[in-house]
């Protein structure tokens, strides 16, 4: 069954097809493309019908092995975590192909770059073993610095180094500590493997990290650091704001995929693999959250262009992440795994209005605007609602996320886990994100239109407004209904909790995923139990 | 024996001695066309010279299956590095000579000499890569320097050739001067040429060998870090690619490096015993390598002499990896197979596209005379974002998987600060290869057909070779390195 | 020829060589510089010569290793003569393209290169 | 009509707003404004009607009196449940006619007052969905669905003031609602986090997961409180932060007056009658919480007090009419927060009630004024208007009778008396509301009573400069300022302007509104009515609470506080406008323009929060952000590229000086191996 | 005459070796410090000489003679040869200005030499050459030399024609006139 390999693969499969095309037919080019990005949504959603939300297994998995000297194989699979991930890659990369239809110089390198990014991202949220995760997770950077480099804005070559040379720093030293991690597999098991299901294993039996425990909290910030540095969080988050303001507008919207690599690796290798290491570290990193939510709202209230607000706001955002997975409470990592989804509809739903305008205008700075409500008034009103969404206003979804963040966090402060002032100051991040928020739309919309290039601004277009249509119905979706995104994590949301928090012997392990369904009914797990489980190969 | 100095004659594996015979024995045959052969009509010798080495490459699976041994007098050591570096070898000056016409010709410097040149120098690479006797090695070093030496001032109406070229000889005699003085001291301390001695010698040294090894040692670890360019033996590098013509730099960098790393390999090998003397040294020298190559290399603006300097800080990882060997000698030895494999494909790939610039006997070097190369000739773009995405180092590329190994060698040997190092600076090379990158892939510029030739089928070929190469070795890691690992 | 010890040639050639050195550094005549490196080749042979004399790792209960020992110094020393002319042709012959270049063959002028 | 029907409350505002908001337009263009109209008010009546038959329904004994009707899931996480459930019981139903009722008739004066505004159905959207999230915050069971209903009142109020959204300082003004309503909903939340974890913690109440759910969580806090006290006055203080920022309670009033940028009968419904009196819903809600926590109550009293004190004062250096009923309003909720302080809750949600009847009858009355002198607000400008205004005239009169609370002890008074005599009364006899012994609830009801004179005279005045007084004023002053739509229909206030009394559809809900004002209180009052079907039984920490203070005659103080009030007033204003308060300001009294500037709170908070965090954040971006932490980073590869150029210069070109490097490198190895060899071995 | 110095016997092979040494010396710093190109290269040639002359001493007769063909007989020659040529005022006395690198040279190579000498020379001091039987005293004869050049080593021999072949093939590269 290689469905997750077909969904892995299509887009490159597609940019092999767009190579066949002449540069010259830019047109089917662009056709091409968005049949492939389609597709590849399509065959996505299959992935639901074959996925059972009872249990926290690794689901419609492949494994076989690839570079056997080096212990690395090709292992996919899906679980609750990267579930949705993988279909809103594909769902927001319809939409970012969709929305660069505009594009007109190098439209075949432009499009490729756009599915290979695809790829690269899919392959990260599906891949099991360390080393395939870092080959996808780095993949994203070439096509990510070809997009901004060649489509962006003025200060474009700054911007697309800064942005490589940044994540490539972060994470070559998570490249040192896979390696690391692989290499004390081979000391405890003398077989060498990165495949986290085995890793895992032997973590979860304390035999592992048994013998290496001073290195631990240093293998975990060789990977925590990277994976900030992506999602981004506080002091790592200098890259996003010339990112954002210089890639062409396709761009942020799959970057606000992008980012959840980080907060997505944070949940699925650094809770589960470092279980001694992190309470220790837990009050540093969410202090980190916390600031990164505050800082990143009050630099966006008085920033002077549109998508430098964004990138801050997401900064302020993905703060909201960090804290809720870690509160190391169910509620608060189910918040912020579901804050995730929320986070990637709602930038996109803003990122595709400021495009339309971007379009329209040329530019995205606040000086530019004023007053286009009278012009464009559905423009508003979509973009209001995005807005609501994005400052967490009930109702929408972006209320579910940060509430259950900020209650978990709340009761993990209320445990002693760490400082109560902290979540104090993140609940008045929501004040400040209204600050901002409504800040940027009175700006833009408010007042009486003082440029004269706005008087003849057109309303968005049927096509448009089809776009940005379909992201509203989730907005209201996953705040009405949030069961429905919610309910299929919750098994691999708790599994992960205990496999981070709970005693050596007592942690549940992926490879054993039957053993523990077991557990659970019968009487509460006794050490030797969870030694005598059978390693799977 | 009756009396004394009646030596037998030796007995010779011609299966092991066959590919360098082969390819010397092109290079004479080239040398002889072309002196029969009508002028600026290069492409026959071109032929004979890939097809005999094909041949040579073939020739080299006949002792795939063979033990290792030592023959023609204990002169030639046949193992399976040595096979996989003469492959490495023959691949290097392979791609080298199928680049090579066009560029001579457009540069108007179309010798007929350069080919057998080329593989004579080969030969003394190859020579280098499978002998354990210092003897061999300084020959085939020499070998390979003389020819070099030449090459280097090839293109005589340029000051920059010649000046390279001088500058490489002098100091490349003076390097091989220390090399020898270094040979006779080893020689005076353990009576023997061979390296198979210095074990044994070292185990029951005296009060006078053991220095005298040890300044033996460190008198030609200057005559080959000459050669592999390690700091502060490196100055020459930089200088020598940029003023010679291009596709003898791509030469130096892929053969004549992977020449010098398999005689240092050879010596380090020899010499592990007494590693605790040497190995804090040879770090020391592996990050000053890393970190000098690559901070110097930020600030250029000479396509060429950032790759010369890139292929400074590509000698400080390979290092590691040999440091790692000596620690421990089942580690190593496929790392530095593979890297030095992978490396040349890059390197020669990345020269053979730079070689486009040349037109009409001028040839700009400058990063932005690479302006356009998209629009000019695509393909020949897209592989050198191909080549620059795996210097540096980005999966699923060759570099990536060398990068790897290297750092997994230093890990398992504790050499957790080499570790960090090389992470460093592969962070701080991104800068300047994604220059050369952006100069080539992104950057436009009108005028590129005034500078830039199109593509030729030698350097297309070549562009195709490398960057199959340089994803296929990394995707199938497996076969590649159990072929190689093979005996 | 007994009685000199084996330091007084070492001694020797590592004057000739350190001669040498010196000379290829804080000389600007390239082929002054190339005699120079002559010299210290020849300071090589001298000290190949003497330890193969000399013989001080040899046990001489080995005949056939001591054979060997003997001539493999020699034979090195034949060898590098046969490199030296080599590269004496080679050498030379790029310091007369230089000088046919550019009338000066001054290595101080010969930096176009650098940086 | 069974409780289970509440659904279709819910349902008719929020078909009403999304026929309105995809449809109106369309229909405008179709049938009409009229017909739009009619489409706006009619759902509204409905849920009314529909809502009036339910509470009929639930007239029944206490043990019944709340019902819980579950539609279905909406947030589980974990062990925390949280359903779409509504509540049917005394309290919501109130809200829930006050809502609606007081609701379709100000949609139907809207109808009239905005016929000649462009956006029709942008407005009515707005409002339909406003009474929709209004019924969801007094309906839902549980604090999350209060906490929708409340996030959204804040959106349409938000909407609604920034209805004139080409006038900047209206958006300001709007952006200045949602944002310090956001700072309270900052307390309510981490009151809700509290509740939330401290229940999780003691785990005292059947463990459906439905932490916050009042049937479930109320009789837990209960035991769970009993335990620390220190939580009650917590959560009791995080709640009052909310309540105080829907409220307009000081410091967190700021934002209400501003909010009269938006249309008449917005300020009617939501910042007079409805959505500022969410506050006491949700004290009245949370009860047992403050019962349990004396300290709070106090503070709760203490705020109550001084707000309604300090916006009363304010009033009186109010010039423009609206701004004037606004801080009334303030003062108002301060006199009901009194209430909730003291304990006497009953007697808060009491004067809800009738404050819903008599404020939104000034508002929509003052509407009528502003409507006809063409949008000009200030009272400078009025002045006999009887003449032309008469229904207005006496409507007005009525309301404000009611509003100073004017009747005969014993025998009958407008809807204010009563509320006003509960309060106050409550206020005075409670011993609850203390801190270490001081009774803080006893001074707040002395404060309260001398409010309540103040609110005589200055209501005098407003309705003296309006109606009374001679025509001069408005007869010879030039245009004043006014809110600009484009293609402006208003014509201007100028000399031979003739004021028009309004239609019927504006004039109709003035005579109902003034029926409830002035019989009201009576209907509701006798008998304690309205707290037996509130409050049927004693209240559960505190027990009976007494509004009959012993020992003082407080129905007598009062009396004579309203009487003298408005005899003051008119000695002061009957004859028009007095000179110290004209068009000249630098004539006034220093205390009046003190007031007018509201002792200079505003702008310091202006100043210290937008200024102030303004400074801060640029500063935070330039220097910390782009200078330090970016910095850092930019920092790095300039260095790199520093250690470059150094190496470049070494890299000097020169032969001879390559070869003395190599020879330097040489003689360290050698030297280095020198030193080992001496040193070990 | 027997005594001696630091334990070394004085012996007239000793007082000869002096000699020689001296003058090999004194040639090669002649090398060195003469600014005229040609008279350093008649010192080298003198310095060749009297290396020749001691690899007779060390029984290296037929290596002693091939010093003097190969290296005076043709590559001081070639040396002289190319100087002649290139020969003009300007070249042949290339004034060597004073600049510091010279004098770090000077510096650095004293060092080395200090250096190796402090490593290496004691502990040779004491040594002697090892006595050889009759047979093997004849090693550095021609017969040995050819018997060994053509068993042993004829792979390097072979090599070494590949390098002059270079050699030629280069010389011819970078001297024939452009085509």
């Amino acid at each position: 069954m290689y469905l997750l390999s077909v969904i892995t693969f299509l887009p490159l499969l597609g940019v092999l097809g767009l190579f066949l095309l002449p540069e010259s037919k830019a047109k089917s080019v662009k056709q091409t493309a968005l049949v492939v990005s389609v597709l590849t949504f399509l065959v996505s959603l299959l992935v639901l019908f074959k996925f059972d939300g009872g249990s926290y297994a690794f689901q419609v998995s492949e494994n076989h092995p690839w570079i056997t000297q080096l212990g690395i194989s090709y292992h996919l699979g899906i679980d609750g975590i990267s579930l949705w991930l993988v279909l809103l890659t594909t769902f927001l990369s319809v939409i970012a192909v969709a929305c660069s239809m505009k594009v007109d110089n190098r439209v075949r390198a432009f499009m490729a770059c756009l599915l290979m990014l695809e790829s690269a991202m899919l392959g990260s949220f599906l891949s099991l073993d360390l080393v395939l995760f870092f080959i996808f997770f780095e993949m994203t950077l070439l096509p990510m610095w070809l997009l901004i480099n060649i489509w962006g804005g003025p200060n474009k070559g700054h911007a697309a180094n800064k942005f490589l040379i940044y994540t490539f720093a972060g994470s070559i030293f998570m490249l040192v500590g896979i390696i690391s991690l692989g290499y004390l597999q081979f000391k405890t098991t003398g077989k060498l493997t990165f495949d986290i299901v085995l890793i895992q294993e032997q973590v979860a039996q304390g035999k592992l990290w048994a013998n290496a425990l001073q290195a631990e909290p240093f293998i975990f910030w060789a990977f925590a650091i990277a994976l900030l540095v992506k999602t981004p969080a506080f002091p790592f988050h200098t890259w996003i704001p010339d990112t954002y303001a210089e890639s062409p507008i396709a761009g942020p919207i799959l970057s606000s995929v992008m980012v959840k690599m980080g907060t997505y690796g944070l949940l699925r290798f650094c809770l589960p693999l470092f279980p001694d290491a992190l309470p220790h570290q837990i009050p540093y990193l969410v202090t980190l959250a916390v600031i990164g939510i505050v800082y990143g709202a009050i630099l966006a209230a008085i920033q002077p262009d549109m998508r430098r607000v964004m990138a801050y706001s997401s900064l302020s955002h993905m703060g909201f992440v960090l804290l809720g997975i870690f509160s190391l409470t169910k509620i608060g990592m189910l918040g912020g795994a579901f804050q995730q989804l929320n986070h990637g509809i709602t930038a996109t739903i803003l990122f595709l209005l400021i495009g339309y305008l971007y379009q329209r205008r040329g530019t995205t700075l606040f000086k530019d605007f004023g007053g286009i409500k009278a012009q464009m008034p559905i423009f508003a009103t979509l973009f209001l609602i995005a807005m609501l969404s994005s400052l967490g206003l009930p109702g929408t979804n972006g209320f579910v996320g940060e509430f259950l963040a900020l209650l978990g966090g709340f009761q993990a402060a209320y445990a002693n886990q760490f400082s109560m002032g902290l979540i104090v100051v993140a609940v008045f991040g929501v004040v400040l994100a209204a600050v901002y928020m409504l800040y940027m739309f009175q700006r833009v919309f408010y007042g009486k239109i003082t440029q004269e290039e706005n008087k003849g601004l057109l309303d968005l277009t049927g096509t448009e407004i089809a776009l940005a249509g379909i992201l509203v119905v989730f907005i209201f979706w996953g705040g009405l209904a949030p069961n429905t995104f919610m309910r299929p994590m919750e098994n691999s949301i708790n599994a992960t909790l205990k496999m981070s928090t709970a005693a050596p012997g007592f942690r549940p392990s992926w490879s054993e995923e039957y053993a523990v369904e077991a557990k659970k009914h019968s009487a509460p797990t006794t050490p030797r139990l969870a030694m005598n489980m059978r390693i799977q190969p | 024996m009756d009396k004394a100095f009646h030596f037998a004659i030796p007995s010779i594996e011609w299966a092991a001695l066959l590919p360098i015979l082969i390819v010397a024995l092109t290079g004479i045959v080239t040398f002889v066309v072309e002196m029969f052969r009508p002028k600026n009509d290069n492409n026959l010798i071109v032929g004979i010279s890939i097809g005999g080495l094909i041949v040579a490459g073939f020739a080299l699976f006949m002792q795939m299956e063979q033990p290792s041994y030592a023959t023609a007098g204990d002169l030639m050591q046949r193992d399976a590095f040595g096979t996989a570096m003469q492959w490495i070898l023959i691949l290097g000056s392979a791609l080298t000579i199928l680049f090579s016409e066009s560029y001579l010709r457009e540069k108007r410097i179309p010798f007929g000499e350069f080919y057998p040149l080329v593989l004579w120098s080969t030969v003394g690479a190859m020579i280098m890569a499978t002998t354990t006797s210092l003897l061999m090695i300084f020959l085939g070093l020499e070998i390979l320097s003389v020819s070099l030496y030449v090459m280097a001032g090839m293109s005589r109406s340029e000051e920059k050739s010649e000046e390279s070229a001088l500058k490489y000889f002098l100091l490349g005699a003076f390097a091989s001067g220390f090399l020898l003085y270094g040979i006779a001291f080893v020689y005076g301390a353990t009576g023997s040429l061979d390296l198979d001695f210095v074990g044994a010698i070292w185990s029951h040294r005296t009060e006078a060998t053991k220095p005298m090894m040890l300044i033996g040692l460190a008198m030609m670890l200057i005559g080959l870090g000459f050669k592999s360019s390690l700091v502060p033996f490196h100055q020459w590098t930089p200088d020598v690619y940029q003023g010679s013509p291009t596709n003898v730099t791509a030469f130096m960098a892929t053969v004549s490096k992977v020449g010098a790393f398999a005689a240092l390999y050879r010596v380090l090998t020899a010499f592990a015993l007494m590693g605790e003397y040497w190995i804090p040294v040879l770090t020391v020298v592996a990050i000053l390598t890393m970190f000098v190559g690559n901070f110097a290399a930020l600030v250029q603006k000479d396509v060429k002499r950032i790759l010369g300097y890139s292929s400074v800080a590509n000698a400080g990882y390979v290092l590691i990896a040999l440091l790692a060997h000596a620690k421990d000698y089942r580690l190593g030895n496929n790392t530095i197979i593979y890297f030095l494999l992978s490396y040349t494909l890059m390197t020669a790939g990345a020269f053979a596209i730079v070689s486009l610039v040349a037109k009409n006997g001028k040839e700009g070097t400058r990063l932005e005379d690479l302006n356009g190369m998209w629009r000019r000739s695509p393909f020949a773009a897209v592989a050198l974002l191909v080549c620059m995405a795996s210097l540096i180092g980005i999966p699923p590329t060759a570099g990536f998987v060398g990068k790897f190994l290297i750092f997994f060698d230093a890990l398992r040997t504790d050499q957790m600060l080499l570790a960090i190092v090389l992470a460093l600076n592969s962070v701080i090379s991104v800068y300047y290869y994604l220059a050369i990158a952006r100069a080539a892939f992104v950057t436009d510029s009108q005028e590129s057909e005034t500078r830039m030739v199109k593509m030729t089928p030698g350097l297309a070929s070549v562009c195709t070779i490398c960057v199959a190469g340089i994803f296929g070795i990394a995707l199938f890691y497996s076969p590649v390195a159990t072929f190689f690992a093979a005996k | 020829m007994n009685g000199v010890p084996l330091a007084a040639y070492i001694g020797l050639g590592m004057i000739m060589f350190t001669t040498g050195v010196v000379g290829v550094i804080i000389r600007r005549n390239p082929i002054v510089i190339f005699m120079c490196i002559e010299l210290m080749l020849n300071s090589v042979n001298l000290t190949f010569l003497t330890f193969a004399r000399y013989q001080m790792a040899a046990r001489s209960s080995d005949a056939l290793g001591m054979q060997n020992s003997l001539m493999a110094g020699q034979m090195m020393v034949i060898f590098v003569m046969a490199v030296a002319a080599a590269e004496v042709a080679v050498g030379l012959g790029i310091i007369m393209a230089i000088y046919r270049l550019r009338d000066s063959v001054d290595i101080d002028e010969l930096n176009l290169l650098r940086g | 009509m069974n409780y289970e029907s509440i659904w279709l409350v819910l349902l008719f505002p929020i078909v009403g707003f999304l026929i309105q908001a995809f449809l109106g337009t369309r229909i405008e263009k179709m049938f009409g404004r009229r017909a739009l109209g009619a489409i706006a008010v009619l759902p509204i009546a409905l849920s009314f009607a529909v809502g009036l038959m339910i509470t009929l329904s639930t007239k029944g004994g206490p043990e019944e009196s709340a019902k819980i009707a579950t539609f279905g899931n909406w947030i589980n996480a974990a062990n925390l449940k949280i359903p779409f459930e509504f509540i049917v019981d005394p309290l919501s139903m109130t809200m829930v006619l006050i809502i609606t009722g007081i609701g379709a008739l100000i949609h139907l004066y809207a109808t009239g007052y905005m016929s000649e505004e462009k956006d029709y159905a942008r407005f009515f959207t707005y409002m339909n969905l406003f009474i929709a999230s209004m019924l969801v915050l007094v309906l839902g069971a549980n604090l999350v669905l209060l906490f929708v209903g409340w996030e959204g009142v804040g959106l349409c109020s938000y909407l609604l003031i920034g209805f004139w959204y080409k006038d900047i300082a209206n958006a300001k003004a709007a952006n200045k609602a949602f944002i310090v309503n956001r700072i309270g909903d900052w307390g309510l939340t981490l009151g809700l986090f509290l509740i939330v974890a401290l229940l999780m913690k003691t785990n005292g109440m059947a463990g459906d997961g439905r932490f916050l759910s009042y049937d479930s969580m109320l009789p837990a806090l209960k035991t769970g409180l009993q335990q620390n006290p220190g939580m009650a006055t917590a959560i009791a203080l995080l709640l009052f932060v909310g309540a105080a920022g829907k409220s307009a309670q000081f410091p967190l009033y700021l934002w209400l007056p501003d909010a009269m940028a938006g249309p008449t009968p917005v300020s009617a419904l939501i910042h007079a009658a409805t959505m500022v009196t969410s506050g006491v819903v949700l004290l009245n809600r949370m009860h047992i919480v403050f019962e349990m926590s004396p300290i709070a109550s106090a503070i709760v009293c203490g705020i109550g007090a001084f707000t309604a004190l300090f916006a009363a004062l304010i009033a009186f250096g109010q010039t423009d009419i609206k701004k004037v009923l606004a801080y009334s309003t303030v003062s108002q909720l301060g006199f009901m927060f009194i209430a909730c302080g003291a304990g006497a809750y009953w007697a808060g949600m009491f004067h809800v009630t009738t404050h819903a009847f008599f404020k939104a009858l000034l508002f929509l009355g003052a509407g009528a004024v502003i409507h006809a002198m063409g949008h000009n607000q200030d009272m400078r400008n009025y002045g006999n208007l009887r003449k032309y205004l008469p229904i207005t005239f006496w409507t007005m009169i009525l309301g404000t009778l009611a509003i100073c609370a004017v009747g005969i002890p014993g025998v009958f008074g407008f809807a204010g008396f009563y509320s006003k005599e509960a309060i106050l009364g409550g206020a005075l006899a409670n011993t609850h509301a203390q801190i270490q012994g001081i009774q803080v609830g006893q001074i707040a009801g002395w404060v309260g009573l001398g409010v309540a004179a103040l609110t005589s005279i200055y209501m005098t005045r407003l309705t003296c400069l309006t109606f009374l007084g001679s025509e001069e004023r408005w007869r010879k002053i030039p245009v004043s300022h006014e809110h600009d739509h484009e293609d402006d229909t208003h014509h201007a206030l100028d000399g031979n302007h003739t004021p028009k009394e309004v239609s019927p559809s504006m004039w109709i809900p003035l005579v109902v509104l003034a029926i409830l004002s002035v019989g009201g209180g009576f209907v509701l009052a006798n008998g304690g009515a309205f707290e037996k079907w509130l409050y049927p039984n004693e209240l559960p920490v505190l027990g009976k609470i007494s509004t009959e203070p012993n020992n003082i005659p407080l129905a007598l103080y009062s009396t004579i506080a309203a009487v003298g009030g408005i005899l003051l007033g008119l000695a002061f204003y009957l004859k028009g406008l007095p000179k110290n308060q004209g068009w000249n300001e630098a004539e006034w009294s220093p205390l009046r323009r003190a007031e007018r500037d509201q002792f200079g709170f505003d702008r310091a908070m202006t100043v210290a929060t937008v200024e102030g965090g303004g400074d801060i954040a640029n500063g935070l971006w330039k220097w910390f952000d782009v200078g330090i932490v970016d910095g850092i980073v930019e920092g790095a590869g300039k260095v790199s590229g520093g250690i470059g150029m150094v190496l470049k210069r070494w890299q000097s070109g020169y032969i001879r000086l390559y070869a003395l490097m190599m020879l330097l490198g040489f003689v360290s190895f050698i030297g280095y191996f020198a030193f080992v060899i001496k040193g070990g071995h | 005459m027997n005594q001696s110095i630091g334990g070394v016997a004085i012996t007239p092979e000793l007082l000869l070796f002096g000699a020689v040494a001296g003058a090999a010396t004194l040639c090669a710093i002649g090398v060195v410090a003469f600014n005229n190109a040609i008279r350093s290269a008649l010192c080298l040639v003198v310095n060749f000489f009297l290396l020749a002359f001691l690899y007779f001493t060390l029984n290296a007769e037929m290596l002693g003679i091939t010093q003097v063909v190969v290296y005076t007989g043709a590559i001081m020659v070639l040396f002289l040869f190319v100087i002649m040529l290139l020969n003009l005022g300007g070249l042949s006395l290339l004034v060597e200005r004073r600049d510091p690198k010279k004098y770090l040279g000077i510096l650095l190579g004293c060092g080395m030499f200090v250096l190796l000498g402090s490593q290496l020379l004691p502990q040779l001091v004491s040594v002697n050459a090892k006595t050889l039987d009759p047979e093997m005293a004849k090693f550095g004869g021609p017969e040995a030399i050819g018997r060994t050049l053509f068993t042993t080593y004829v792979y390097p021999f072979e090599a070494v024609s590949i390098l002059l072949l270079i050699g030629i093939v280069g010389s011819i590269m970078l001297a024939k006139r452009r085509i």
